[in-house]
């Protein structure tokens, strides 16, 4: 036992280095599938049906085909057609296409979900196509998207370790190669625990984001509560009608 | 020159083996998991509202902690943890609780968003806590969790190559064996991208079906 | 159902205090007030959607949710609550029916699965409370696709499916077709009259309060103003605060 | 931090002169797949025994650095063939199909395959043979590795697959496989370097099939346009190669011994052929 | 605003035919009549929130949503819609208010965003709207913290603030509390003498039409049964359905 923490001890810093690897792509990927998800998400909710068939046809695509192969393609087959580009573009870019395609179902659930009247209200206020949907529908379902959006972003998180096929090494790389210098059980322990550090410093974020969300649209709670280790919750049969 | 040259015959070739992965252990694992998550999740957000405080701050801190760390790992725990049990078993019962964790958040914003009004009716009507839930809360919370239930499916498909940690051979695996074996991964894997699509596609479509089904009245 | 020097307050913001009142079997009781006085509170208090945070409310000489032991205020088990709840109807003002069932499942849904009815036994009565809120032609729609009116109506069958005996209705007629009022009107009329069904009722349809009930109650501040039988309150009401409020309310 | 994919050359090299280009750089970028004892990265330097080789060669050609590119096993001739990286430096295993989609220098290292078992070796296992004797052994073998071939030539029923090497170890320890089947060199590796863990591997052995010994030998791989590149390194190759000491020099660190050193009579061309007899 | 041969049908259930009335600048129409008449459907039409499936609305003579080129019936464009669309302002029976935006924040989004009037200029307006309504205390409330009063007076200040030529009122006083039916009804008294707005009003509050209209339709089965000031209407209607309809909602 005495081993594996001078091994770890030795290799903090790559592990760091590995850990802000898995970062910069969480985020970048995360950025990249958000405006996806919203691009997307509105069409595929569109009335148009070309607009609609087409997100459908992408959405289903990169929500289809794996992460590794969307990888593979762009990583070691584009060059071979003189498209080059740096691994940690590659890797945000698949992560963004393929994570986008999720939340473009989520986007557009959550859409769906807003009250007819809303929209019927905001043509008789004449309001401009992006004005509808930027000022009053969307900060609508954006309190109801969140809690999936959180769950994708973990998702995103923990799926980036599939970058090693493309030549980056990240934190379940380096946790690998702990794992040669100690027993796996510790290294994977190490790897467990950074990974749950990761994530809960982006749910605690999320969750920030879902009160605040809920708080806009007048259902109150503090932003405390978004502090508290558990994702915010009601108590239904105390709540009363608004 | 080295190029993605496609090659039928060797593409044929590939497929029993992709096949037989697929059936074995990516249809099976997929199916029976995602069945786990559904139930368990739902299982797991339904305590969560009702259970005495103590118990529902150790099932969130339990489920936060499965949520947040990486599928990989807890599989290969638990094949260690369990030696008697089949390696397919772990498979199944691992992928199914790991994504309950995330079919129970879902579900919880479902619950949500049941109006106040729809409980209070049923308080009025005195109908009990059990019926509540299954005959008036659960039936208009799961109308908007059924895209992310497909989500989920979807994702726990293309995750099944993790199963290799666990000496589970599915079809991306038996893919890359076989591409590995032959030097060339273009066939297998571009097949194996294939059938996921032939596999995931009719799931969405049945989820929207399932959608549309229980959107209430027209 | 009596009410014994109750408390509501939500956060700093007391509602009612000090309130207390009975309303005996068979009676039908109207409590009208200005906007925001605490009407609803006290139907939702009754129907157990609320809790009092002070006093006592009995009903049939039970207490509801606390009781007074040993000079102090203990809340009761749920069950208890329960057992006394299945007694209690509430028709809300936004109907709260369960989009999920049609209209006939939303009205055998309680019998069924709270007095053990069979379904058969529940379908039957179920039609003819459909029948008398002529809406028997609906058993099989969703609430959804049903117009306000209609859906009253529904939710005043499920209700009355219950045979509660106290009933609570919260400006049931506040959605209703001017036509379909006098309808739901005759129902509420007709049960009263062929059951010892007590009611307390909400509204703010003065006539509907005149022709139904048998005592009013003028609520303002939290308390009750004044208390009267329809006829004295509409004709010669004692207190300013309610000739005030009857005089804006029947002169537009 | 080798994390950038900036690899040497332009995509598919074409004509041009690979070998030129890089002594002009002065650098080489080679691709590796973490495999002890032959590359890997430690404290930020890449080590092992192909890396010590290439080191040496890579400098008679006039290129005094060599870079590492880490990636995934199966993403190591890809990558190669995509000019991620312009060699690998994995010792990876001669076959044919492989010899299809890349060139391979002459043989570098001779490959021998032993098992690893629990301490004590309760079922007295000596080879794959012995395994299927047995009968009741569960076999670990890595997945798509020359020992699952052999596995299912010999008709071993249902051997385990496991995802890489420490993975195999593990299985060993924890009780889901009986013995691990792999190269030698990495299962002696792997087991001096962790005493606790509660193996042993058993002496190497030249598996036969159908009375055919099964060879092997792993080289360095180019891309197949890269003739020049691919002809001044055998020749480098050659003078280590040819004398056991120089040889030894360079990788006995790394666990290696004579046994590994490959016969002057083998070429590639035989095991590209497949021509084992 | 005229409406000229409109059908609409859902699916194969007609719910207008052969509609044509007319209605002047500056006038204030009620309609009346039966549930599920059709009445709703008129003022969702107006608002460009249904299409008719046939015949024509002019809105000032210019084509609404359709006009006739060449014997056939053409859509027009989304970009012409709007601009008429901006000259017409609606209230909904349900509110409708922006629950993520304050109360005054939901009165100045439209004219900051379509008539791009400064912030200040519409916050100013939108506070001497309040006042008029009776709510300048609540305007940096949320619409959830408000009664179903209070809210539907901000949605009723909400669609002055666009100024429009047209203003389409649906049972607006139908959640309102007594006492502040009166108030709303000054309001809409005020705006209706001090401006030359066009008003559409469906009501069954028929005290609501006598005080505010000139003129009321009354509508059943999909058309006009009868059309007259409200003198003539409440007091001497010419048709038995009229008749019928008018002792039904007058007279519980
Ligand atoms: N959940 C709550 N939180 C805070 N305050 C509340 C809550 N529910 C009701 N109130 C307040 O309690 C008071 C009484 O409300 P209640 O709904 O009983 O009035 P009401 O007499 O029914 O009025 P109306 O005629 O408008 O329906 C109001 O001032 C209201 O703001
Ligand atoms: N979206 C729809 N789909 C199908 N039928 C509809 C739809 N909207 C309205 N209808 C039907 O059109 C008819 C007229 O509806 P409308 O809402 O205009 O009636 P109304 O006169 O406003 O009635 P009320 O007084 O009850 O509000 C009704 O029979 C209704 O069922
Ligand atoms: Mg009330
Ligand atoms: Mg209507």
């Amino acid at each position: 036992m005495g081993s594996d923490f001078a091994a770890l001890g030795a290799a903090l810093p790559r592990i760091l280095e590995g850990m802000l690897i898995t970062l910069e792509l969480t985020v970048g990927g995360a950025l990249l599938a958000m405006a996806i998800a919203i691009g997307l998400g509105l069409l595929a909710g569109s009335k148009n049906i070309v607009a609609r068939g087409f997100a459908r046809a992408v959405i289903e695509f990169f929500r289809g085909t794996s992460l590794v192969v969307q990888l593979f393609w762009l990583f070691f087959v584009l060059p071979l057609f003189g498209v080059e580009m740096p691994a940690m573009l590659v890797g945000i870019l698949a992560l963004g296409l393929n994570y986008g395609a999720y939340g473009a179902e989520v986007v557009r659930g959550s859409l769906n979900a807003v009250p007819a009247g809303q929209w019927e209200a905001t043509v008789a206020l004449s309001l401009s196509p992006m004005g509808r949907l930027w000022r009053v529908i969307f900060p609508q379902a954006w309190a109801l998207m969140i809690p999936s959006l959180t769950n994708l972003l973990i998702l995103m998180l923990k799926g980036t370790a599939i970058v090693s096929t493309i030549t980056m090494v990240d934190l379940t790389v380096e946790i690998n190669k702990l794992r040669v210098d100690t027993d796996t059980f510790f290294a994977y322990g190490v790897g467990l625990i950074l990974y749950f550090a990761m994530a809960y410093a982006l749910t605690l974020i999320m969750n920030a984001l879902e009160v605040r969300a809920k708080h806009r649209l007048g259902r109150g709670e503090s932003l405390g509560e978004a502090l508290r280790f558990r994702t915010p919750t009601r108590d239904p049969e105390r709540e009363t009608a608004a | 020159m080295t190029g993605p040259q496609w090659n039928w015959s060797f593409a044929w070739e590939s497929l029993p083996a992709l096949l037989a992965g697929f059936f074995q252990a990516t249809l099976v694992v997929t199916v029976l998991g995602t069945a786990i998550a559904a139930v368990l999740g739902l299982v797991v957000a339904i305590v969560r509202y009702v259970a005495p405080a103590p118990v529902t701050a150790v099932v969130t801190f339990v489920m936060n902690f499965i949520r947040m760390t990486p599928l990989i790992v807890q599989l290969l725990f638990a094949y260690y943890l369990f030696l008697q049990v089949p390696p397919l078993t772990i498979g199944i019962v691992v992928f199914g609780i790991h994504y309950a964790t995330y079919m129970a958040e879902v579900y919880r914003a479902g619950i949500e968003g049941v109006p106040a009004g729809q409980w209070e009716a049923a308080t009025a009507l005195s109908l009990p806590k059990r019926r509540t839930w299954f005959a008036v809360v659960i039936p208009q919370a799961l109308r908007q969790t059924i895209p992310s239930l497909g989500n989920y499916a979807i994702a726990m498909f293309k995750d099944t190559p993790f199963l290799l940690t666990i000496g589970v051979v599915e079809m991306v695996q038996a893919g890359l064996v076989f591409g590995g074996n032959h030097f060339s991964y273009l066939e297998p894997i571009t097949l194996c991208g294939v059938i996921f699509l032939l596999a995931s596609y009719p799931t969405s479509l049945l989820i929207r079906r399932l959608e549309k089904r229980l959107a209430f009245a027209s | 159902m009596r009410f014994q020097d109750v408390e509501k307050r939500f956060g700093d913001h007391v509602v009612l205090k000090n309130l207390d009142f009975t309303v005996n079997k068979g009676d039908r009781v109207t409590l009208i007030g200005p906007s925001g006085s605490g009407k609803t509170t006290i139907l939702r208090l009754v129907m157990t959607l609320e809790e009092a945070t002070g006093g006592y409310i009995f009903i049939d000489g039970q207490p509801l949710t606390h009781e007074e032991r040993g000079g102090k205020r203990v809340e009761l088990k749920e069950r208890h609550k329960n057992e006394i709840r299945k007694r209690i109807g509430m028709v809300f003002q936004q109907f709260n029916l369960f989009p999920n069932m049609t209209v006939i499942e939303n009205i055998i849904e309680a019998p069924v699965h709270v007095l053990g009815l069979s379904k058969k036994a529940a379908k039957e009565k179920a039609m003819g409370l459909l029948e008398q809120v002529g809406l028997a032609d609906k058993a099989d729609a969703h609430p959804l696709e049903l117009s306000g009116g209609q859906q009253q109506r529904v939710a005043i069958a499920r209700a009355l499916a219950m045979d509660p005996e106290i009933l609570l209705l919260d400006e049931v007629t506040s959605a209703l077709d001017p036509e379909i009022v006098g309808d739901v009107l005759g129902i509420l009329r007709d049960v009263a009259e062929t059951t010892d069904i007590t009611m307390l009722i909400v509204t703010h349809e003065m006539q509907f309060a005149r022709d139904v009930s048998n005592r009013v109650l003028m609520f303002d501040g939290g308390h009750i103003v004044e208390e009267a039988s329809p006829e004295v309150m509409f004709t010669d009401p004692k207190e300013e605060r309610t000739r005030a409020f009857l005089s804006a309310v029947l002169d537009h | 931090g080798c994390a950038s994919g900036g690899g040497g050359g332009e995509a598919s090299g074409g004509g041009e002169d690979t070998l030129a280009k890089l002594q002009d750089a002065g650098k080489i970028t080679v691709g590796i797949a973490d495999e002890r004892p032959y590359s890997w990265v430690e404290d930020g330097e890449p080590t092992g025994a192909t890396i010590a080789m290439h080191e040496q060669i890579f400098s008679e050609l006039g290129i005094d650095e060599v870079e590492v590119v880490e990636v995934d096993w199966n993403s190591l001739i890809p990558g190669l063939n995509a000019g991620r990286f312009d060699a690998i430096s994995a010792g990876m295993s001669i076959l044919p199909e492989r010899c299809e989609q890349a060139a391979f220098s002459d043989p570098e290292i001779m490959y021998t395959t032993a098992l690893m078992v629990p301490e004590g070796n309760p079922k007295k296992l000596t080879d794959l043979d012995s395994v299927k004797e047995a009968g009741d052994v569960k076999l670990a073998v890595l997945s798509g590795g020359i020992e699952a071939g052999y596995a299912e030539k010999l008709g071993i029923s249902n051997p385990q697959s496991v995802a890489n090497a420490q993975d195999g170890m593990d299985a060993v320890a924890n009780g889901r496989a009986d013995a691990f089947a792999m190269t030698a060199i990495s299962l002696n590796w792997m087991a001096d370097n962790a005493p606790d863990a509660g193996v042993e591997t058993t002496d190497a052995f030249v598996q036969e099939i159908d009375g055919v010994a099964q060879i092997g030998a792993g080289s360095t791989v180019f891309r197949k346009a890269d003739t020049k590149l691919l002809d001044a390194y055998n020749e480098a190759l050659g003078e280590i190669t040819a004398d056991e000491q120089s040889y030894l020099d360079l990788v006995g660190d790394f666990g290696f011994t004579a046994e590994n050193l490959p016969p002057a009579d083998l070429t590639t061309e035989q095991l590209c052929a497949g021509d084992l007899g």
